[in-house]
Order: C-alpha cells, then sequence, then structure tokens
C-alpha cells in the first residue's frame, strides 16, 4: 500500500516539480532522510503485507470450518508458540535494522560548526525574519520571508523565535527544526540542486499558522554572490516625483512605525525589513505573489488577505495608495 | 469460608438472576427522576457514561465534518482562522479527554463489575460523583464554545502561544479547567476500577484465570494513575501562569516553555495507550468468545499488555524530536518507541492463532475485531517510522502525522469499541443489535475511513502541515483533500447507521437472551440486562471459561440481602476474605459536583473562588461519607 | 437512555452554567481584526476639555471606548503595540522614567479612555509626540485601553496576566484598581 | 438459556469489616497516594528541571527561613508517634484509647497548620517573582492541600466516633485515615530536604 502511495508520488512530484515536498529531496539532509523512508518502505510493506497474508489465510480457512453450537475448539500449540517465537525474532531484527539505520542518519543531521554561509532567523507572528550573518558588520544584511543559498555549500541556520514556538520547514532540502523562545536551535543546509524551493511553518502558531511560508532560492555561485551584493546596498533613492511622494508618505505615516528601509528615516523592527521588497517574489510571508495589484490589495485591507495579521488597516488616498505602490516596487 | 451442602431452603436461588424479593427491594434506586439522580448502581452509570461520551464523540465528528468541508477546496472562505482554530482545538479536546477515555472507563464501570461476579463496583458513591463531574466538564467546554470562549490553541494548548500574551481573554483558562474536571474523573474511576478487579474477583478467580478484559482495564487505571497527574500539575501551572502570574513557562524568568511539552507528553503519550490498551481487552474477549476457544498464550498476552503499559511511559519525547533535544537522547526514545512494537506484534500474533486454530463465527463484533487488524497494524507501522528521528523531523505536525494517529486511535480503538458495542448491546440491554446494519455499519466505516484518511499518509509528505484553516492553489493538494472530504462523509454515514440501529433495537430488537453469543465470561451468566444485585449468589470460578463448562455453574450462598453486601478475596488468589457493605443511593455525590463545579468556574475569574467555593465543597463531602442511621451497608455489625 | 440528556434538570443545569459566563459576558472575547464595523476616527471633542483636568467627566464619552477597555484582545494587542512604538522608551513599562508614571491614579491629561487617546494624537507638551496619522485609529484605540489598564482601570478577567518578559510589577490581573484621581471614578 | 447454578458454599460467616489490604476503604487510600505521590514526584521534578535554568539558585534571593520549616517538620515527626498509637489502638479496636487520641491527632492538624501559614511568611520569596518562586509556591501549596484535606478527614471522623460510637468499620476508616497522615508526613520530608536544604547546599 505504502508502495503505491510512494510511486504515485513520485509521479507526482515529476508532473508537478514539487516545491515543498519530502519525496523530492534537493540537499544532503533531505537525500539521507529520503534513504531512510525508503528502507521503512522496504521493511515496513512487507511486514504489512505478511500480516495481511495471514489473516486472510485465517479467514479463509475459518470459513471452510462446519462450527456447531456448543463445542469448544481444541489445537495443539506447541507449534504455534514455535510460531510466535519466530514472528517476535523477525520483528525485532526488523526494528534493530531501523533503529540503527535511523541513528546513523540522526548523526549526519547534526551540524559541524565549519559552514562557509550562516544565517539567523527569527520567526514572528507569521513572518520569518532573516539575517545574513558576518564577522564583518559591514557584510551583514536584514531581509525577510525568503532565502538565498549558494549551491553545493554548507549552510548553518540558527534558528529563534521572538514570540510563540514556530518550526521551520523546507521539505526538499532537511526536516523541521523548532523555533522556541527563550532557546536557539540549529540546522544545516547542503543544497545540491539550483531551484526554488518553498518552506513553511510546521509548529501551530495562531490565527495565520497557515500563511506563513518562505521561498528558497538555491543559485549557483555567482547569483548568489550578485544577490549578495545587491541587499548589502541601501534603498535605491527615488528617481521620480511620484517615488518621492511614496518615499515622503512611507516615513511620515503609519509604515515607518513598524518598518525599515535603509537609507529612509524608517528604522523600526516591528514588520519585515523592506530595504530590498521589489527583489522578493512575494509579499506577507508568501501569502501573496508580488505585484502591483496585490500589493494595493494588501495596503488598503491586509486583514482581508491574512486576518490577524498584525499589519493594520489605514485609510490611505487612491493617490498615496499609488505613489506608494509605485515606490515599494522601485525597491530592487 | 465454611463449605457445606446447599440445604434446601426457601430462598436459595435457581439462577443467578433470581434473587429473594428482599434482596431485590435492598438493591432497586428510589423510583423514577430521584432515583436516576441518585443511584450508585454501576450498570446505570456506566450506561449514562456511555451515552455521554457518545454523544461527545458525535459532536466532535461534526466539528470533524465542518473542517474537512472547509479544506474541501484550496482558499476556502466558509470559516476564517479563529472559528477553524476553535473547532480543531475543540475536536481534538473533545475526542481525547469527553469521549475516547471517558467511553472505555465507561465501559469497565459496566462491564467488570459483571465479569468479577460481584454486586456493585467498589466505592459506588465515588463512580456517581465522577459522572456528574465529567458531565459538568464537558457541558462547561462546550458551552463555552458555543459562547465564542473556547480553547483555540490545541489539544495540547503549547506555550506561550497559550500564555495571557498570545491568548487573551478566558478561552484557555476554560481549556484548562475542563482539564481538571475531567481528570478528576477519570482518576476516580480508575481507583474504583482497581479496587474492584484486585478485591471483588468471584472466589476462583485467580489472577493466572482472569479475563484478558479485565486485565487490560487493572493496566489502564493504573496508567491513569500514574499519568494523569502530570497534566493535571501542567494545567494548574498554566491556569496560575494566566491567573496569578507565576512564571512557570515564562523563559525570561526562569521559565521554560518546553517544561509544559515534557509535562504534557508525559501525560499525552500514555494517554494513548490508556485508550488503546483497554481496546486489547475488548478485542481479546470478542475474539476469545467467537472462536470459541480460550485466547492463544494467555500469559504471553498478559506479559504484552503489561510491557506495553510500562514502556508507554519512556516514549514521551518522540513527540519533541523536533524540539532540538540532545541527539543521543533522542536515540534512546527512538529505541524505546521501536520496543513497545513487540508486545503489540505479539498480541496480533496471538489473535490470528486463536481465531485459526478456533471456530470462528463472523458475528459484527469479530467484523470490527478484523478491521482493527487491516487498520491498527498499518498505524503501527507508520508510527515506527514515527519513531525514527530523522524521517520524524520530515513528517512531524504534517498530515502523515494526523493520517498515523487516527489510524491508531480510530484502528486501534474505536473499531473495537464498535465492536464491544454490538458484542456487549444485548447485555445492556436485554435486546440484540441488527446483523444486517451492523454489517453495513462496518464496511461504511471500513472504506470511508480508508479513504480519508490515507490519503493523508502522502499529503504529508508533499508537504502539507497540519492545523492550517486553508492552503494555497498551487501546492497539489486540492484532490487528495477532497478525497479524504468524501471519506468524512461515508464516516458520517455509517455513524447514522449505527444510531439508527440502536435507537430500533432499543424499541424493538430482538430479545437476547442471557448469553446470545455463548460466550465464556461471567457477566453472561445473569439476565440480560442484569437485576440491579447483578447475581444472586455469588460465582465460583474453576477455569479462564467459566460458562463453557457444562455443569450447573457454582455458587456461594451467604450474603446478607438485607443490605447491599458483597464479597471481598485475596487480591491474588481470590479467596474469600471478609463481606462488605456498600453506600445506599444517596443524592449527596450530585451536590457535591455541582459544588466542585462552581469551585472550577469560580476560579477561573477568581483566585479567591477556590478558597470560598471549597466551603460547600466540604460541607456536602460531610454530609455524603457520613453514614444515616437507615444506612446499614456503612457500619459493622459483627464485632470480633 | 440518551433521550434523558434532554430532561429539565440538564436545562436547568445549562442555565447555571451559561449564566456564569453571562456574568462576564463576550464584549470580553470579540475579535475584529478588520476595523469594521465602527468607522475608526478618534474623537475630535476632546482635546479642548482635556487641557482642564478634571473637567473630562464633562464632554460626553465616545461610545467606542467602554468596547475597547472591556475587549481582552484589544487590550492585549495594546500591550504589543506598546512595545512595538517604544512606549517603554519614556514610560518604563508603565513606571515612568522621561515621561510620566502610568500605573497610579495621576493624570496631567485625564485619564478616560478619550482623553487618553487625544493625547496620543495630539501628543503633550515636554516630550510627548502627536501620533496622530502615524498610528492608525484602532491601534491608538487599543494602545489607550492597555495605557488604562497599567493602572488597573480594567475588568478583571479581560485583563492580560503576567506578559512573557522580565517584570518587576505584578501582573495586571492583580493591580489594584486606580481609578484616576482628576476626574471622578467612572469605571468601564 | 438461563444457566440454573448450584450452590456449594456459604459465606455467611466472614467477618463483615477488617483490617489493611482486606478492607476495601485501604485500597482507595492506597490509590489516592499513589495519585498524590506521583503529583510530589512530577512537582520535584519540575523542581529540579528549573534549576538549570538559573545561573544561581535560588535566583537572587535568600533560601527560605529555616525557622518555620524545621519547626514544622518537627511538629510533623511528632504527630507520626500518637499516629501509629492510633493505628494500633483501631487495630486492637480499642475504643477509649482511639476516642483520646483522635483529638491528639487533631490537635496536631491545628497546630501544624498554624505552622504553615508562618512558614508561608518565610519563604523569602513570591509566587510571581520568577519561575523559583512559582515552583516553591506550588509545592508548598500542594502540600498544604493534603494536609487540610487529611486535617478535614479527620475531623468528621472524631465527631463519628464520639457521638455515634464506634464499630468496626470505623476502626478501619481509622486505620485507613492514619495510612493516609503517614503518607503526607512522610512526602514532606523530601519535600523540606528539597525546599529548605538543596538551595543551601547548592550556594
Amino acid at each position: 500500500m505504502i508502495g503505491a502511495l510512494q510511486t504515485a508520488a513520485r509521479l507526482h512530484a515529476a508532473a508537478l516539480a514539487d516545491v515543498q515536498s519530502a519525496l523530492d529531496p534537493a540537499a544532503d539532509q533531505a537525500q539521507a532522510i529520503d534513504g531512510i523512508w525508503h528502507l521503512m518502505l522496504w521493511v515496513c510493506v512487507p511486514m504489512y503485507l505478511l500480516v495481511m497474508a495471514a489473516l486472510a489465510f485465517v479467514v479463509w480457512r475459518a470459513r471452510r470450518q462446519r462450527r456447531e453450537r456448543g463445542d469448544v475448539a481444541t489445537a495443539s500449540e506447541g507449534s504455534l508458540y514455535n510460531g510466535l517465537g519466530i514472528w517476535v525474532v523477525v520483528v525485532m531484527l526488523g526494528l534493530t535494522v531501523l533503529t540503527t539505520a535511523s541513528y546513523l542518519v540522526d548523526r549526519k543531521l547534526i551540524p559541524a560548526q565549519d559552514a562557509q554561509v550562516k544565517i539567523r532567523i527569527t520567526a514572528k507572528q507569521w513572518w520569518w525574519q532573516v539575517e545574513y550573518l558576518n564577522d564583518d558588520p559591514s557584510q551583514q544584511f536584514m531581509t525577510a520571508n525568503e532565502l538565498h543559498l549558494p549551491l553545493a555549500q554548507k549552510t548553518h541556520v540558527e534558528l529563534r523565535s521572538d514570540d510563540v514556538i514556530h518550526s521551520f520547514w523546507v521539505p526538499n532540502l532537511s526536516g523541521k527544526r523548532d523555533m522556541i523562545p527563550g532557546r536557539v536551535n540549529q540546522i544545516e543546509l547542503t543544497p545540491r540542486r539550483a531551484g526554488k524551493y518553498r518552506g513553511t511553518c510546521a509548529e501551530f502558531c495562531g490565527l495565520q499558522h497557515a500563511k506563513m511560508s518562505l521561498l528558497v532560492y538555491v543559485d549557483e555561485e555567482k547569483n548568489f554572490a550578485s544577490w549578495r551584493s545587491a541587499q548589502l546596498g541601501a534603498a535605491p533613492s527615488p528617481g521620480s516625483e511620484v517615488l518621492e511622494h511614496g518615499k515622503r508618505y512611507f516615513e511620515t505615516t503609519t509604515c515607518a512605525m513598524c518598518h525599515t528601509i535603509n537609507g529612509t528615516t524608517a528604522h523600526s523592527l516591528a514588520g519585515p525589513d523592506l530595504t530590498h521588497l521589489a527583489s522578493r517574489s512575494t509579499i506577507a510571508a508568501g501569502a501573496l505573489p508580488l505585484n502591483a495589484g496585490s500589493l494595493a490589495a494588501w495596503l488598503s485591507d491586509p486583514q482581508r488577505q491574512k486576518p490577524g495579521t498584525n499589519m493594520p488597516t489605514i485609510d490611505i488616498e487612491p493617490d498615496d495608495l499609488n505613489a506608494l505602490v509605485a515606490y515599494l516596487l522601485s525597491l530592487k | 469460608m465454611a463449605t457445606r451442602k446447599p440445604q434446601p431452603a426457601p430462598d436459595v436461588p435457581q439462577h443467578f438472576s433470581d434473587g429473594s424479593d428482599e434482596l431485590a427491594r435492598t438493591w432497586a434506586d428510589a423510583p423514577g427522576f430521584w432515583g436516576w439522580l441518585t443511584t450508585v448502581d454501576h450498570k446505570r452509570i456506566g450506561r449514562r457514561y456511555i451515552c455521554t461520551g457518545m454523544v461527545f464523540f458525535v459532536l466532535a465528528g461534526i466539528l470533524a465534518l465542518a473542517m474537512r468541508t472547509q479544506l474541501a477546496r484550496p482558499e476556502n472562505g466558509l470559516m476564517g482562522p479563529d472559528r477553524y482554530n476553535q473547532l480543531f482545538s475543540m475536536h481534538g479536546t473533545t475526542m481525547m479527554f469527553l469521549f475516547a477515555v471517558p467511553i472505555m472507563e465507561a465501559v469497565a464501570v459496566y462491564v467488570v463489575p459483571l465479569m468479577c461476579g460481584t454486586r456493585n463496583i467498589a466505592f459506588p458513591r465515588l463512580n456517581a460523583f465522577s459522572y456528574w463531574v465529567y458531565l459538568f466538564g464537558g457541558v462547561m467546554i462546550w458551552i463555552a464554545f458555543a459562547m465564542n470562549v473556547g480553547p483555540e490553541t490545541g489539544w495540547f494548548s503549547y506555550v506561550p502561544l497559550a500564555n495571557s500574551d498570545y491568548s487573551p481573554g478566558k478561552r484557555t483558562d476554560f481549556w484548562a479547567q475542563m482539564i481538571t474536571f475531567t481528570e478528576v474523573a477519570a482518576l476516580a474511576v480508575a481507583v474504583e476500577l482497581v479496587a474492584t478487579i484486585l478485591k471483588t474477583r468471584a472466589p476462583g478467580m485467580t489472577l493466572a484465570r482472569m479475563p484478558l478484559f479485565l486485565w487490560s482495564m487493572l493496566i489502564t487505571s493504573f496508567m491513569v494513575i500514574f499519568a494523569m497527574p502530570s497534566v493535571m500539575l501542567a494545567s494548574t501551572f498554566l491556569i496560575t501562569d494566566r491567573l496569578v502570574g507565576t512564571h512557570f513557562y515564562n523563559p525570561a524568568d526562569g521559565g521554560d516553555a518546553l517544561l509544559w511539552q515534557h509535562l504534557f507528553w508525559f501525560f499525552g503519550h500514555p494517554e494513548v495507550y490508556i485508550i488503546f490498551v483497554p481496546a486489547l481487552g475488548m478485542i481479546s474477549s470478542i475474539v476469545e468468545t467467537f472462536s470459541r476457544r480460550a485466547v492463544f498464550a494467555h500469559t504471553a498476552m498478559v506479559l504484552a499488555l503489561v510491557t506495553t503499559g510500562f514502556f508507554a511511559f519512556g516514549l514521551w519525547v518522540h513527540h519533541m524530536f523536533a524540539t532540538g533535544l540532545p541527539a543521543l537522547g533522542n536515540s534512546f526514545y527512538t529505541a524505546a518507541s521501536m520496543v513497545i512494537a513487540i508486545p503489540s506484534a505479539v498480541q496480533v500474533f496471538s489473535w490470528l492463532a486463536t481465531i485459526g486454530t478456533g471456530k470462528p463465527k463472523f458475528a459484527t463484533p469479530l467484523l470490527f475485531v478484523l478491521g482493527f487488524f487491516a487498520i491498527f497494524v498499518l498505524g503501527g507501522l507508520t508510527g515506527v517510522m514515527l519513531a525514527s528521528v530523522p524521517l520524524d523531523l520530515q513528517v512531524h505536525d504534517t498530515y502523515f502525522v494526523v493520517a498515523h494517529f487516527h489510524y491508531v486511535l480510530i484502528g486501534g480503538a474505536v473499531f473495537p469499541l464498535f465492536g464491544a458495542f454490538y458484542y456487549w448491546f444485548p447485555k445492556f440491554t436485554g435486546r440484540r443489535l441488527s446483523e444486517t446494519a451492523g454489517k453495513w455499519n462496518f464496511w461504511l466505516f471500513f472504506i470511508g475511513f480508508n479513504v480519508t484518511f490515507f490519503p493523508m499518509h502522502y499529503l504529508g509528505l508533499i508537504g502539507m502541515p497540519r492545523r492550517v484553516y486553508t492552503y494555497p492553489v498551487d501546492m497539489g493538494w486540492d484532490l487528495w483533500n477532497l478525497i479524504a472530504t468524501i471519506g468524512a462523509y461515508l464516516i458520517a454515514i455509517s455513524a447514522l447507521v449505527f444510531v439508527v440501529n440502536v435507537v430500533r433495537a432499543l424499541r424493538s430488537g430482538e430479545p437476547a437472551g442471557d448469553n446470545p453469543w455463548d460466550a465464556p465470561s461471567l457477566e453472561w451468566a445473569t439476565a440480560s440486562p442484569p437485576p440491579a444485585y447483578n447475581f444472586a449468589a455469588i460465582p465460583r470460578v474453576d477455569s479462564a471459561t467459566p460458562l463453557w463448562s457444562d455443569n450447573d455453574l457454582p455458587a456461594l450462598s451467604g450474603l446478607r440481602s438485607d443490605r447491599r453486601e458483597i464479597l471481598l478475596t485475596t487480591a491474588t488468589d481470590a479467596d474469600p476474605q471478609i463481606t462488605w457493605g456498600l453506600p445506599k443511593p444517596s443524592s449527596w455525590p450530585l451536590w457535591s459536583a455541582i459544588a466542585l463545579t462552581v469551585l472550577f468556574i469560580w476560579s477561573i475569574f477568581s483566585p479567591w473562588g477556590v478558597v470560598w467555593g471549597a466551603i460547600p465543597l466540604a460541607v456536602a463531602l460531610t454530609i455524603w461519607f457520613w453514614p444515616s442511621p437507615d444506612d446499614r451497608g456503612l457500619i459493622s455489625e459483627k464485632s470480633r | 437512555m440518551c433521550l434523558r440528556f434532554r430532561h429539565p434538570d440538564y436545562r436547568a443545569l445549562l442555565a447555571l452554567l451559561l449564566a456564569s459566563l453571562a456574568l462576564v459576558g463576550c464584549e470580553r472575547e470579540r475579535r475584529e481584526y478588520s476595523t469594521q464595523p465602527l468607522p475608526e476616527t478618534t474623537p475630535a471633542t476632546i482635546a479642548v476639555s482635556s487641557l482642564r483636568p478634571g473637567g473630562a467627566a464633562t464632554f460626553a464619552a465616545d461610545p467606542r471606548g467602554s468596547h475597547y477597555q472591556r475587549n481582552a484582545y484589544d487590550i492585549n494587542q495594546g500591550e504589543r503595540m506598546f512595545r512595538w512604538f517604544n512606549c517603554n522608551g519614556c514610560h518604563g513599562s508603565g513606571g515612568g522614567d522621561i515621561g510620566p508614571a502610568l500605573m497610579d491614579a495621576q493624570w496631567r491629561y485625564g485619564g478616560s479612555i478619550d482623553q487618553i487617546v487625544a493625547s496620543i494624537v495630539q501628543g503633550r507638551p515636554d516630550g510627548m509626540p502627536a501620533f496622530g496619522g502615524k498610528i492608525p485609529p484602532q491601534q491608538i484605540w487599543q494602545l489607550a485601553a492597555y495605557v488604562r489598564a497599567l493602572s488597573g482601570n480594567v475588568p478583571k478577567d479581560a485583563a492580560p496576566s503576567r506578559s512573557d518578559t522580565i517584570s518587576n510589577t505584578p501582573p495586571l490581573t492583580r493591580m489594584p484598581e486606580q481609578p484616576p484621581a482628576s476626574e471622578p471614578a467612572r469605571h468601564p | 438459556m438461563t444457566r440454573r447454578i448450584a450452590i456449594v458454599g456459604d459465606v455467611s460467616e466472614l467477618a463483615d469489616y477488617g483490617y489493611g489490604p482486606q478492607a476495601l476503604g485501604w485500597w482507595g487510600v492506597l490509590g489516592f497516594v499513589l495519585i498524590e505521590g506521583m503529583a510530589f514526584v512530577l512537582a520535584i521534578g519540575a523542581y529540579l528541571y528549573l534549576m538549570p535554568f538559573e545561573a544561581h539558585w535560588p535566583p537572587a534571593l535568600r533560601p527560605p527561613d529555616l525557622r518555620y520549616g524545621t519547626l514544622f517538620t518537627i511538629v510533623m515527626l511528632a504527630s507520626v508517634v500518637p499516629n501509629q498509637l492510633i493505628k494500633h489502638a483501631a487495630l486492637r479496636e480499642d475504643e477509649p484509647a482511639v476516642r483520646r487520641l483522635i483529638l491528639i491527632m487533631i490537635a496536631f492538624g491545628v497546630a501544624l497548620l498554624i505552622v504553615r501559614g508562618f512558614e508561608f511568611t518565610a519563604l523569602n520569596t513570591r509566587w510571581d517573582l520568577n519561575a523559583y518562586g512559582s515552583i516553591v509556591w506550588a509545592i508548598m501549596v500542594l502540600h498544604t492541600i493534603h494536609l487540610a484535606t487529611d486535617f478535614y478527614d479527620t475531623c468528621p471522623l472524631a465527631v463519628l466516633v464520639h457521638v455515634r460510637g464506634i464499630d468496626g468499620r470505623h476502626f478501619s476508616d481509622v486505620e485507613d485515615n492514619a495510612v493516609y497522615w503517614n503518607f503526607v508526613a512522610f512526602s514532606w520530608l523530601v519535600l523540606y530536604v528539597l525546599i529548605y536544604w538543596l538551595p543551601r547546599w547548592l550556594s
């Protein structure tokens, strides 16, 4: 049965090129776990079929029995006890194999401290704050809800939480790890296939747990480098009157109370860093694609898109809205 | 005990169900509704316990339907996140705390004393009290839910999400107090069952001859006793954090969020086995009866039950693999979680062997047992998968886990439970359920169940997390969710068939007779439904399957019929020791339960509720335990 | 048997429990994420009167005030904003620092929720900035409700308990009520 | 089919009460002792679990003053003596002795509750100060509840034996009550070491 499930999975993976699937590993860690999964199938499916066969046999045998009321069955039990013994041995063997294998894989997942890229992710209700760490402060930068990882390099991710328990889970890359207030967890990712993957919060974290996802781009070395250098810079200064208007609105009204845009006066960390918003492909932690339409919809009534989100509804004049949208979309 | 020839006295009973008029008077309840309120008869209380449990089962099932309907389509607008979160919190809370554990204890409350061959459960007033507390707790949380004060942080209420910062208002406080209600009830019943099984077994029913159902309930009761204090402590810490500002779960002030998870799962994992072990006992009873032979390897089965109960306390951390605890410790829990598969394997083998070497009759109860094999074994195997730390890190908190524990809990507990209903219903009511409807009930349930939950394995693997009120369009989850929703409605239909079947049987089912299945254990020796005193004389047992002997059933006379007297026997060999008077019906368990309810609800709004609320409670309890002059059950009329 | 659960006795029981809930009402539990149905504007009429401490009680209170200061969710959000907008920077965690303490009964510009809203919107001399136009009205109401809660002016069953932070003050669930001294006590 | 029965014996000569494991009540007491013992074990576990989260234990505070805690412990231990006496008096079915001793037990109960009251004033912490304060108060309250309930059990029993006279069942009740009191007493010894001495040894 599980075998059928698993082939179905393969077909499905091929068809949709899953961006969020444990069955389509794209990193060493997920690969190792995928191995355990196959081993499990090879041990458990036969076990299951064996029991079902026994069940079928028992029923078939019983159907042939004529049964008069009042007679009590008697059978030699010696052979049965032998059977029981063998059965227990078989089960124990299977379990031993699985325990050992899972122990070995578990070792592989323990982060070594020699990663080239170090990231700190802080989960908040209901988005991800991402910091690319570096010993040289000038080389550090902050973004949100989107990761870029260099292909075939170890990335060390430090996981924290600012409010409740969240869980960082990008199934194509590795298993999940909880983000617990007052504690620091770690996970290591070594991606082997370039592409776009999707992660999501895997621990129930309140109203918008369902819409707390993040995108992970695994880039060739040089693409990663260029993305990185782009992120390091401050936000481009507005080149037109409209953009200027948008920037002014951002700095002088509600937006600046929670958000940061480097190179402006907005420096609050209550909400996602928007310095290079336009370089991302989604907004609101993956709830909406990034484009003028959805951005305008989000700004004018966030509570319709994500009921309960901490982004407040503001009554904003149409021309202000247009200017603001234009400005945000200019933040490449 | 003086053994002598039976003299033909006028009141020597011919059958277990023909007691003298005096005996009947002694054990009779007050007539009418007052009698219904004050009864301490384990059969009446067991019946209402079962009914209440089933009502909560249906209610929680309706919530499940609502959730499946919301998830049938991506981006579905049927309900918002707040409503959905309350729905799944209530679904889990109701199923675990108000259905699964109580219903198992409820069946035991009815069946255990009969199986032991005694006249009532030990501590009958405590039994009545526990029912009222359970009922009031359940009603309270459902009214709170109806008034938008339902729990919103899941049946597990992880902190800090359940702390004041992130769960404002009284929702979580009501949840925490509901826990206290249900735990008080469950613990009381556990103590009654331990005492009943160890002290009131019919003479000759040594531990070696004790039916496996009694064994499973004995072990379950001990598990309840050791596991439930943990969650009571946890929820008390939670509510004090929320009401008087303690810091147990506050990492900023020396507390820790994981303390909750340790305490909760130290209860929460045994909880699963507290639900599962009674089902094992039910299966043994059913298999034995319908294959007409004693269960193969009785000793091995008992050992399997004991080891299951023991290891159940060594697994809780496998719910916390993703929290980043030391890897070595995790590996230990992996091993432990794997080991617990062995006793289950032993039992499955023994049952199959029993059926195979017996002469089985495939009536509905046995059908549900066969369904159990097909479903539970699969759930057990996915359980083995989840025991592996690395694989768990992938599928933990996904629909794979949802599938797994529904296979284990519905397959492992609810299917045997339905089997048990069909098996014992004639004893409960004196009427038989329709076999045809039973088969429909089973097949609809079996198919509907697999249609609902099998696709969820796959959903989890392709990345669908649990506890989401909606999901995006382009994830490839739509089809499988739709299928699961359809299956859920199939289950609903089968539940409907069951209800209709029961109602029909109650109205016009064919009379069952004492022992319709020709079963071997003592509950079938007396009438269906049994008289208030269960047994006119105390049965004596000289084999594990007493009713399968062709002679007249041996019994002991000499228990007084002018008061509610039972026979106490030694714990291991069941040798007669002393007789013991049980209390008469009383309304004070009810008043005490009401006082306790007031105390608990009051304490949600003010800590002083605990202090002032304790006064009426103390008064009620005092009157409860005060031996009233007319209650000769509570006094001794002999002296040494 | 099941039919028995419809018996009057159970109705009585339900009534009892309903009553115990009705006591606190569900004003407390309502959660409005969007600003509907109330058109969110801050009370305009207060500015003048609030400059005269003690004169506060003379104008008609804004009807929304009472809703916000009973609603657990709004007070809770207010607490969050209080942290995010760094009100602590001047007011301590209610204990006061550069700005006045908020946990006592002393109010320079009136302690009714409307007056607090006005103070937040318009700002006050000696350092309190005007947040009108920066903080949307709903959040200002929530902030004001929380600020009143700091001095115990909140229904105990709607008050937030200790937050997950280091705090040297007892939780608001146990804060004694201190009606504003500059106005006749007006419990919400 | 209704099975006929054959009377093969008679139990009418058996006593209608007994002591210890013979009596049903004793098993009830045992059950609740197990439950509450487990609660104590878990509370102790929580206390030890929280220790490593603080650099110092107790964090920035003096440990509870020894005076009242030790006094309480002494009185508690002293109360075990009359408790054992009343237990054996019950087994001997010595009515006058039981009547006398049960009043002494009540006196001990009152004394203990009073001392406990002072003990709470000398804990040098508050439940809402930090996690240490919370767990200390939790354990103290938990034990006080047991003390109070057993005291409350004893009072009606005393009234009973004095007003209504004693029969075998009451002797058995008295014995069960004594068993429970021993549990309350000896569980306190562990808690006393935990709350009063462990912090001192650590600092």
